[in-house]
């Protein structure tokens, strides 16, 4: 199969749906002519014009709830928000209205809206640049919440994302962006809910998000050498969150860690090891352990900002321990 | 303009409706049947009315917390209103909304809001949707003087003039915001001044004359679905009951302005005008007040005999699948 | 001891701590003259006027960055939200800014300010006036979140609440503002991280939150009658979140249910059960349970309204269940 | 006005300091020693220098992504600058927060922003401390016409307003945000006309004329600490390196545009005006360049050989205790 990048992957994605549904139209700063801040939509300005790749004002509040509105009135628009950072402006727009209108309207009202951005800590982006935020997407009811992984999944995930009626966040982590694997030609649509167990084991479970999920296969690998047998699973949308595959690995061995680079408190772990602890407590032969992201901003300096997230050193120690218990 | 007669009665019949439906909802509510919050617009049902008269079905209107007029004039049943507010399974939002979340997208009601403000994008937003898709249709955002102090307001008109889209931004300021004077939010007591800053025309206009209004909306709707782009209205209207009901109306404003606006009635305007013109008689307009008053009496009958939602039903619609 | 609501309380707190501190002045839409839509301020205005008590105009955002600014500038702001659905505007303010200010400025600005406004589900309010959201504030480093259940507690923790200097939520659940209850006279400081051990018990452990408190207990006098010794802790800062307490209540029950009306996918619940199992793992005899309202926008109709959030019949019932396993 | 000679000249070097340390960056950019973003405001140091002129230490600056130039221009020293941008334990930030979020309270420098128009709101709110301390100290709001569009805006410049507060919104009209042009935002050209509609005065400025911007800035400031209330400032400028450093430059603007400004430095433009009013000789300013050049070698040298911050730290500051 030929090799994309992750963003091409998403963008190719992207671009077929366009050329299939014209209500569809992205709205973003710098996503017009000059293709996004991380070529989210390079070439597309070209084919589609100002009416579909819009260029809008720095006003996230705003442009998030005029694409609100048009999901009401039959659009299907994309919110391209380059960094998921400037999503919060526009919380209350996606809190209270985007994620409630097909509730208050009975479903008579649909949303079909995509928010995207780029999340993660990753080369020195500092306080206001390396937010991931998805816990807060998934603690309010009415949102679908994408993570994928690999530039298949991108492509497969954003093509169900662009036929899903409900407000769907997409989320790109800015050190995938580049990274290339094998990507399906044309009609390749990846399902909610269903996560992907990247690499068997038998004797402990880590579960990953975006980037920390190549990190958990390296660690992996280094394990191996050291005779422990690691599953590693990419939940690839974090609402619905696939729990079911997680509990039937966590039965298999008994151990479960979670790597996520976002913060701890109320985060994805969180949620999941609450979920095993309910469903499977019989299972657990170790505490679940969760390995997060420092809780601090995201700090600029290069040691310190890698002091502040999970590595793969990191990954292996934490399984080591988890083994040990 | 002139405005055809029948024209004039229909929106007096309008007007009337809304206010007698309103009333009906003040008793409810000191009955306790209505369970939430209760905001009316007894006083200002011209604006709501002036507008919605140059609107189609599939038109689209974005509302407020104190959106019974809107809902009602956008051809909102009043059964459906009532039965919504008593939180019944026929109500428009099917109970789930209340008086705050009237949701009518079959006539083109998209939703009136409890949150501040949210109207003005999602109008903005709806057309933007029309001129994407090359459809001849408009939207309106209605919102109080409270609203226009709101970053929404200038996020929301900017990106509708740069873009032309066909879209009517229809301030209605009632001087304050629940107790708190626009005069003291605001060094400019007009909002239609600040729409040359934003490149597109304004107006300030006598809300409580529902001609003045339906003239001017017609223009600005002509406007938009021409492609010529948006307008701000602003109709300077009052507010004669509590801010909500049950709630305190005295310490922010006096009864003698209380008064003066009530003096102002619309509807007892509009009447009086109709006779002085000749175009309705005395008994013409009773018989306009008794059709009204079935009609609400029916709603109200209808309300109270809906059956509640079906709690099995909770989870319902929070997603599309 | 006097008796005064929890409203009452709040605001003798505030009153006193206005009197002694000048730099404190509170902004928000009607709390000046009009005393707060919920009384929060009534009687202030008179003694203080309007710089202190600072009507403003509706924009939650605005105010919100305004009161930042103020506190890095050397005034100690309290943002009184009303509802604090109104708060999710200003969640851009908040989460980039005002939670990072001191770490960006290497504890060289400081950022005393606190944010309030009422939460939880009752009374019709509906899908934009029935909020919760303390999660998201655990979410993210750099903020306090208070959620008192008492009146005395409500003063005491308001009185800390307005000498720290961080950025504190301070949460009312609507439910709550006119039970009556014992508070001290004058200088009664609640600190911060400290749950309290409300009733104690044998069987289970149940934490529960704001409101959801009153219901746990009565539940337990319930579940007594029927021989099930109950014990309930009253969390009172979600941030810092004392899991000794809890740790050491599980300890002894081996079991532990968590009730919150709010939202169950990364909750309070989820990340409590989350450091349960981690800590005490070999204490549990039974599934760690969580009570959450509905996964719904909350419904305005009664008979929808009370299907979405837990009573005292649930609490029981899940007790029942999980004593049961 | 007539600004002393020994003021125009104090302009001058603040703005080549600035330049100068600018180019600094530009050059440690491109040799990987920058880590992040790094956004020069080459091209507009007359806005920052015009203005901070007047501020006293305890007077507050609250800036933009494009801040360098107000951290200098407010007195933090350049080897604090390049050392954060360094990464470095002695940056203003500690290293915490590079180019787009430097710190420097002790001499009023409230931050630089990574997120846009967060300064207007968090200068208006200094300002509201300010009266109600009764402290006779002035904040400034630096901010691009990107910001200008965004609700902050609005919502803060309205607030200053209506209380009269003792700040200064200065807009930096460099014609566009990123690669979007501020006509395809706007329908106005200028931002300064928006004042009256918030009932404050407005000015548009030449933002490459320092002399120009320091007297307005100078009416402004006195206004403001006389509290006589908010003014808003639009200085019209270019910024003649790309948005940030490493980005591309073209398809957007043309290179015929960008050599037109850069005709109109405001630096060669003083150092010409100072030439021919005698108010300066060639030697005189050759001994400032000499001074300045001094200055960054040093700020250089210093930050090279500054540590890195201590991982141990990482989690120090996020809470008060
Ligand atoms: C974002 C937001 N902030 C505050 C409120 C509380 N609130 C409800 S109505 C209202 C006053 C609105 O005033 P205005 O816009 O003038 O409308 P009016 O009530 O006068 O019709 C306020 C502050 C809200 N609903 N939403
Ligand atoms: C809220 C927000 N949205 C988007 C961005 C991304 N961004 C950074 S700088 C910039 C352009 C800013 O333009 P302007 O305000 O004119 O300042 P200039 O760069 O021209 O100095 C944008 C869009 C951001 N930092 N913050
Ligand atoms: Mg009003
Ligand atoms: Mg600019």
């Amino acid at each position: 199969m030929r090799e994309l990048t992750f963003m091409a992957a998403t963008r190719e994605g992207l671009a077929e749906e366009m050329a299939r549904d014209p209500s569809i139209f992205v709205m973003g700063e710098g996503i017009g002519a000059r293709g996004g801040n991380f070529n989210s939509t390079t070439g597309l300005y070209e084919l589609y014009g100002p009416w579909r790749l819009r260029d809008a004002p720095i006003c996230e509040r705003g442009f998030t709830g005029l694409c609100t509105g048009a999901a009401m009135a039959g659009a299907r628009p994309v919110v391209d928000f380059m960094f998921i950072d400037f999503e919060l402006d526009a919380l209350g727009e996606l809190f209270n209205q985007t994620s409630r209108i097909q509730y208050m309207s009975q479903g008579r009202i649909r949303m079909p809206i995509l928010l995207r951005g780029c999340i993660g800590i990753s080369g020195s982006a500092g306080p206001h640049h390396s937010g991931n935020y998805y816990p807060l997407f998934m603690h309010v009811p009415g949102f679908r919440v994408v993570v994928p992984t690999t530039p298949a999944d991108a492509k497969g995930l954003i093509k169900t994302a662009l036929r899903c009626d409900d407000p769907v966040l997409f989320l790109e982590h800015k050190g995938l962006l580049n990274v290339r694997g094998p990507v399906p030609d044309g009609e390749h649509l990846v399902p909610f809910g269903q996560a992907a167990v990247v690499r068997e084991g038998r004797d402990v479970t880590v579960v990953a998000i975006a980037l920390q999920v190549r990190h958990a296969l390296e660690a992996a690998t280094r394990l191996e050498q050291e005779g422990v047998s690691v599953e590693v699973i990419d939940p690839r949308t974090l609402a619905p969150l696939d729990t079911g595959t997680i509990v039937a690995s966590v039965h298999k061995t008994g151990r479960l860690l979670i790597v996520d680079e976002d913060y701890a408190p109320c985060g994805v772990g969180a949620e999941i090891a609450a979920q095993i602890v309910d469903r499977a407590l019989d299972d657990l032969d170790a505490p679940i352990r969760r390995l997060n992201g420092a809780f601090v901003p995201t700090p600029y300096s290069p040691p310190l900002e890698s002091a502040a997230v999970p590595n793969v050193g990191r990954i292996a120690a934490a399984i080591r321990d988890l083994v040990a218990e | 303009m002139s405005i055809p007669g029948t024209v004039q009665l229909a929106l007096y019949r309008q007007m009337l409706l809304i206010r007698r439906t309103e009333e009906q909802l003040v008793r409810s509510y000191q009955l306790g049947l209505i369970h939430g919050a209760c905001h009316t617009c007894i006083g200002q049902e011209a604006v709501a009315v002036g507008v919605c008269a140059h609107l189609r079905p599939d038109d689209l209107v974005f509302s407020t917390h104190r959106g019974h007029g809107h809902a009602l004039a956008k051809g909102v049943p009043p059964r459906a209103v009532i039965a919504e507010l008593f939180g019944r399974a026929t109500g428009c939002s099917g109970g789930r909304g209340g008086s705050m979340h009237l949701f009518a997208p079959e006539v083109g009601l998209m939703g009136t809001s409890g949150i501040v403000a949210a109207s003005i994008l999602q109008a903005v937003g709806a057309a933007y949707a029309f001129s994407l898709l090359k459809q001849e249709r408009v939207s309106v955002a209605f919102f109080g003087d409270g609203a226009a102090n709101n970053g929404a307001f200038h996020e929301g008109i900017n990106m509708a003039s740069i873009w032309q889209l066909p879209v009517l931004f229809v301030c209605e300021n009632n001087l304050y915001a629940t107790e708190v004077p626009f005069a003291s939010v605001s060094r400019n007591p007009d909002v239609a001044v600040r729409a040359p800053a934003y490149g597109l025309p304004g107006q300030v206009i006598d809300g409580n004359d529902v001609l003045a209004v339906y003239e001017a909306a017609a223009e600005a709707v002509q406007r938009a679905r021409s492609g010529a782009g948006p307008t701000l209205l602003e109709c300077k209207t009052y507010r004669t009951r509590p801010h909500s009901e049950g709630m305190r109306d005295t310490g922010y404003r006096s009864a003698e302005e209380v008064e003066a606006w009530k003096a102002r009635c619309p509807i007892k305007g509009l009447a009086a005008y109709l006779l002085s013109e000749g175009t309705a008689t005395e008994s013409e307009l009773a018989q306009i007040e008794a059709e009204v008053q079935a009609v609400v009496e029916e709603a109200l009958a209808f309300a109270e005999r809906s059956p509640w939602p079906d709690p099995s039903t909770l989870t319902d619609h929070v997603y599309s699948l």
